[in-house]
């Protein structure tokens, strides 16, 4: 792709029409697992895993789908797992909450707050010792910094100079309940900026913005510089788990869901193609056709695959040869 | 104080007994995560914000360990805390401050103090709730000395039981099945109390015991309907609490039918299962007419797709199965009989 | 690669099991708390950290909690991580690590990867080590799918199980206990493996079988010794992994003797020993001569005081006594035997 | 007693010969109880428990023994607890590293590094909504704070403005292990001030001075002001655990040790008692000489106790009413 910010604007148009299918077909009752949307929030998962690389090493929590398509782009067997289908990712075990795929850097997601911070350490011990140059990146949101485990792991990083990227996608609320009810602190950035953390934050919802800022934290860490803190702001639209909205339960400001929809991170990017990028509208919609067919002809093939077979339970308790 | 009975539901019995506790006893607080928010823990804790006040009814950042800490704490100070959590998985963050510190706490004061602690928390199951949202633990609480434990299957338990556990001054760690929350019956309006420690019969029969906790009772009762069909009388036995455990009743339903099967809400391995017909195979020694057999969770994770997660679950299709093999019957095809899995009502979102 | 023997202690066995393999795989690291420190855990690391450098042999930061997590990725990283805990207690703040994640990670990735963890931890016992310093919870990690547990007796066993922990491509929970450390017996020089799930018969009888874990064998064979003295000769079988289990093993001495006791290092309810005495009394049912007893920790915290600690563990005497009521012998007089202490060398500081 | 040094020099003059008792009796093999010695850090617990008086409540760790008697002064009972006599604050089942007496607000010691941490918060709360006016005092290492759960309780007493003063006494080690090689940060310090939580540090080692700080603390506590931190370096003399000095093992610096012995606590404040505060030499004797008396009276009075009952041990799982 010529356009440098086309391949930005891919992978959120991916994440988000993956969504929107899954807002589509929820309803039919055949993909049974508790959906926690990334929606609105996917400028956070495509600038980093877009600066990172297919190199890098991705660890991810239950709100998984952004950063799993952002990384992998694995649109087949994400679906195939959603469905609960044989040849998902993990055969159906997994689900929305435990996406995995190894073999695209996609390490994990967890349906337990915060617990996927640790792991990012230890893994990126492993890219030291065994001098792969490959940077290990872990997303949470604003709750998971409530955990003590949180706290260890930005000290254990940090004395260690582990080559993380400690990613916290900030979109004001743990559930339904707001930062400020759950932190005793005005600033997140300037507390872990007093470990040998580097920081930085972001409150654009722009893809680019994202992106750059986190080729700057990459050079950091690339350089035995340790690890560094990106919290990046963002705005959730739908519900904590599911696909509906759910401003009517009041406990978000509507004037701020608007500032955020103002701001929506495809809308900024599209337009940016067309008015900054010279990227001809036609080029854009072509791309999104694309995609769209893709997503199309992956849910489309995964509900042709059949369920597990029964005995499977037993199977991948334990690691298995091949 | 009156004992007249409405149906309610197993979440309006849990309600129902935290205000009346609490009008009772302004030492009594709820809190944990998400617990005043508009959804007040699928409803269980409804109302109490708005007639209690965020004194007694709050929320609190993540972190389960310290405030389970935090629990103990206001305990030790004169309170009475009601620490809630929506999946029982979470407490496994907090083992530490419920096993090495709760647990042993008054003995290391000498049992001078009253250590008035509930910690609520729910089993999920189904819809893919998977690895993080499906345990139970009952066995890992009850294996330790210092606290009680207990799992009501019918709102009147989950009524009178928590009643109790408020009322109690040691730590109780009260566990709720999710499932279980749409379940009605007949409920006392006033307030009142099942002691803790005490089982209860949940069906009369003479041809085999289950003794079944939580949301296995409903399994069972439905694997007796299927049973009595064919003329076998099961008898239900739901302990209620953990620890202390009523083994008195258990034995003397065992005594009588002479068969035992435990129906646990959880893993088999070193489970409570294990406990139960440990006790049952040593203390009605050569009077069982077969051995002691368990049903749990398959010893595996749990899956997220349905048709591992149905693989997963015992039910009372395998628990028939099961009985027809201790009473040495033969099978009987049940592929006509449905199968709970709540399909209808535990589904996406959640 | 000779199997030359020599008497070595249990920790020397330890320290040489992780000599030769970390030499031997590059991949292999120990860490957690003191673990390279002039102590290095009671010398069960001695030398680690001179031969094999600070890469692979490193202190941490008290978190036990994320460090168990930073095993886990590392071990997703392609490392064979061996996390050391001076106590089992202090496991407790990392369950969530290890119940949540460790143990069902793989199946959230289909069982796709190799999870090497090794989690080393021990027992405390005596010297007022108290509630804090004195558990034991195999019982919890064979509760959960997904995690090996291991408890080795003797020297060669804690080499022999230490190398085949190891070189498992999944995690395993490696439970020693510290009075354990000075035991002396024949261990081959060389590499070698005692394969997981593999019980051991410690001692041969013909009268009753004792299933003991841990330090408790120590106690039966001593019970075995005096019991010798009357004419009375129980088999004392050793699972050494709790999970998996070697039903196969215990159910033949079972079948052999007719009388079975369990006699776990824990507490009893819901523990290791309620499983044990649950299989066991299923699959021999009908040719138990007596029901299956149990013994463990009595059911309380730890206390500190010496004279209260001798009633709370269970030892030789106790054993023979329960022997006794079994098999219907007189009870006799043990006030002039001696029982195991180690005052003189468990004691202050520790 | 008039000279206001003189109280706090009793204190510490108390614990620390208590200690020395300890060493002198403990190879008898009586005090069967893993003994982790306050020796050299007395001026913490003493310069905060007095100025936090009788009407506040402690918790405390294993090390135990210098916040016991600073706080409750109960030498009797805290010798027939190491004695493990029947007459003990718990009858022996607690031993030197669960020390409490609730009676004399000390709400107890734990063997498990940071686990008081967070019973501070709910003790705090309770006087809060009891309208108390006490001040709930936690104690805890350099190590605990490395400890997820040090974080997570700072967080929720700064969020609730809880009357906790957080006392973290800092001997630079755990175990044998220096701060330098545990923490991701230069100064706890200044991340905690990020926190809403006011902090205070000292490094004289003098009494006095922590006692002053203590009081400015407090009245920021009492103002309702939230938490406070002090952070408090000191030394401790003898091994971690046990009563031997452990110089031969090398792994602290011999010169840091000098440098500490230099400022002893106690060789401090008797100097000032005799040369800034006009207290004759005298009196300080017979104060000495009479605390001296009240211990070897306590120990030879514990050793007369006997030991509990074996019935003892299944009593006080649960409350039993008396
Ligand atoms: C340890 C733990 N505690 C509680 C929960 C229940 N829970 C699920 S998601 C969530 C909120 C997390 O908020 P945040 O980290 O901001 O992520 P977001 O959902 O906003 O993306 C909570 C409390 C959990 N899954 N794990
Ligand atoms: C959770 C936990 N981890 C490890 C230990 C073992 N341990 C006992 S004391 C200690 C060091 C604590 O250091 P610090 O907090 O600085 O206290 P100090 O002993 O220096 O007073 C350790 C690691 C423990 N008791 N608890
Ligand atoms: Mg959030
Ligand atoms: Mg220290």
């Amino acid at each position: 792709m010529s356009y440098p910010g086309l391949e930005l604007y891919k992978k959120l148009y991916l994440a988000r029409r993956c969504e929107e299918y899954i807002v589509k077909y929820y309803p039919q009752n055949d993909m049974k697992t508790p959906m926690h949307m990334s929606m609105g929030q996917e400028a956070v998962a495509v600038g980093v895993c877009h600066a990172v690389g297919s190199t890098g090493l991705v660890l991810a929590t239950y709100r998984s789908h952004a950063a799993f398509l952002a990384h992998t782009q694995n649109v087949p067997l994400f679906f195939s797992e959603l469905y609960g289908r044989v040849n998902g990712l993990a055969n159906g075990k997994s689900g929305s909450m435990h996406l995995a795929d190894p073999d695209h850097g996609h390490w994990g997601s967890s349906g337990i707050v915060a617990s996927t911070i640790p792991i990012a350490l230890g893994l990126a011990f492993a890219q030291k010792r065994k001098n792969t140059g490959a940077t290990t990146v872990v997303f949470f949101g604003d709750g998971a910094i409530d955990e003590g485990s949180f706290w260890e792991s930005i000290n254990v990083a940090a004395l260690m100079k582990l080559p993380v990227l400690f990613v916290c996608e900030d979109n004001g609320y743990a559930v339904h309940t707001p930062s400020k009810k759950r932190h005793g602190y005005d600033s997140i950035v300037d507390i872990v900026g007093q470990f040998r953390c580097a920081t930085f934050s972001d409150d654009s919802n722009d893809v680019e913005s994202i992106c750059n800022m986190t080729q700057q934290a990459l050079s950091i860490i690339q350089a035995g510089g340790g690890p560094v803190f990106l919290h990046i702001k963002c705005y959730r639209y739908l519900e904590h788990v599911g696909i509906n909205d759910d401003m009517k339960d009041a406990y978000r400001p509507v004037e701020i869901q608007e500032a955020w929809l103002k701001k929506d991170c495809l809308v900024l990017q599209r337009l940016r193609l067309i008015n900054e990028q010279g990227v001809e509208e036609i080029v854009i919609q072509q791309l999104e056709e694309q995609v769209e067919t893709s997503i199309h002809h992956s849910i489309v093939a995964a509900k042709q695959y059949s369920s597990p077979d029964p005995s499977q339970l037993f199977h991948g308790v334990f690691y298995e040869e091949n | 104080m009156g004992f007249s009975m409405r149906k309610i539901d197993y979440c309006q019995a849990l309600n129902e007994a935290l205000h009346q506790e609490m009008a009772k006893n302004p030492d009594i607080f709820v809190f944990g995560i998400g617990v005043p928010d508009h959804k007040s823990v699928f409803g269980s804790t409804r109302g109490l914000l708005e007639t209690f006040g965020p004194d007694r009814c709050f929320d609190t950042p993540l972190c389960e360990d310290s405030m389970t800490g935090f629990a103990l704490g206001a305990a030790l100070g004169g309170m009475r805390p009601v620490h809630i959590h929506i999946r029982v998985d979470f407490l496994l963050l907090a083992m530490n401050q419920i096993v090495n510190m709760i647990a042993s706490y008054n003995y290391s004061l000498g049992g001078k103090v009253k250590l008035p602690i509930v910690i609520r928390t729910i089993i999920g199951r189904g819809w893919g709730q998977g690895m993080h949202h499906s345990k139970s633990l009952q066995s890992y609480f009850a294996h330790i000395p210092g606290l009680k434990v207990v799992m009501p299957t019918t709102p009147r338990d989950a009524k009178g039981l928590l009643t109790a556990a408020l009322r109690d001054n040691n730590p109780v760690i009260f566990i709720e099945h999710r499932w279980l929350y749409w379940a009605e019956n007949d409920v006392p309006e006033g307030e009142f109390l099942i002691p803790l420690g005490q089982g209860n019969i949940l069906r009369e029969g003479t041809d085999l015991t289950i003794v079944a906790t939580s949301w296995m009772n409903v399994e069972a009762l439905r694997a007796a309907d299927l049973l009595a069909k064919q003329g076998v009388y099961v008898e239900v036995v739901d302990p209620r609490t953990i620890a202390p455990l009523d083994e008195a009743l258990i034995l003397r339903s065992v005594e009588k039918t002479g068969h035992c099967l435990v129906a646990d809400n959880d893993w088999v391995e070193c489970g409570f299962s294990a406990e139960v017909a440990a006790r049952v195979a040593e203390k009605c020694f050569g009077r069982l007419k077969s051995p002691v057999r368990r049903l749990g969770f398959a010893h595996t994770p749990c899956p997220t797709v349905r048709c591992l997660e149905d693989e997963f679950y015992p039910n009372a299709k395998r628990i028939v199965a099961v009985i027809h093999e201790m009473l040495g019957l033969p099978p009987i095809d049940l592929s006509g009989e449905f199968s709970y899995s709540h399909e209808s009502r535990f589904k996406g979102p959640f």
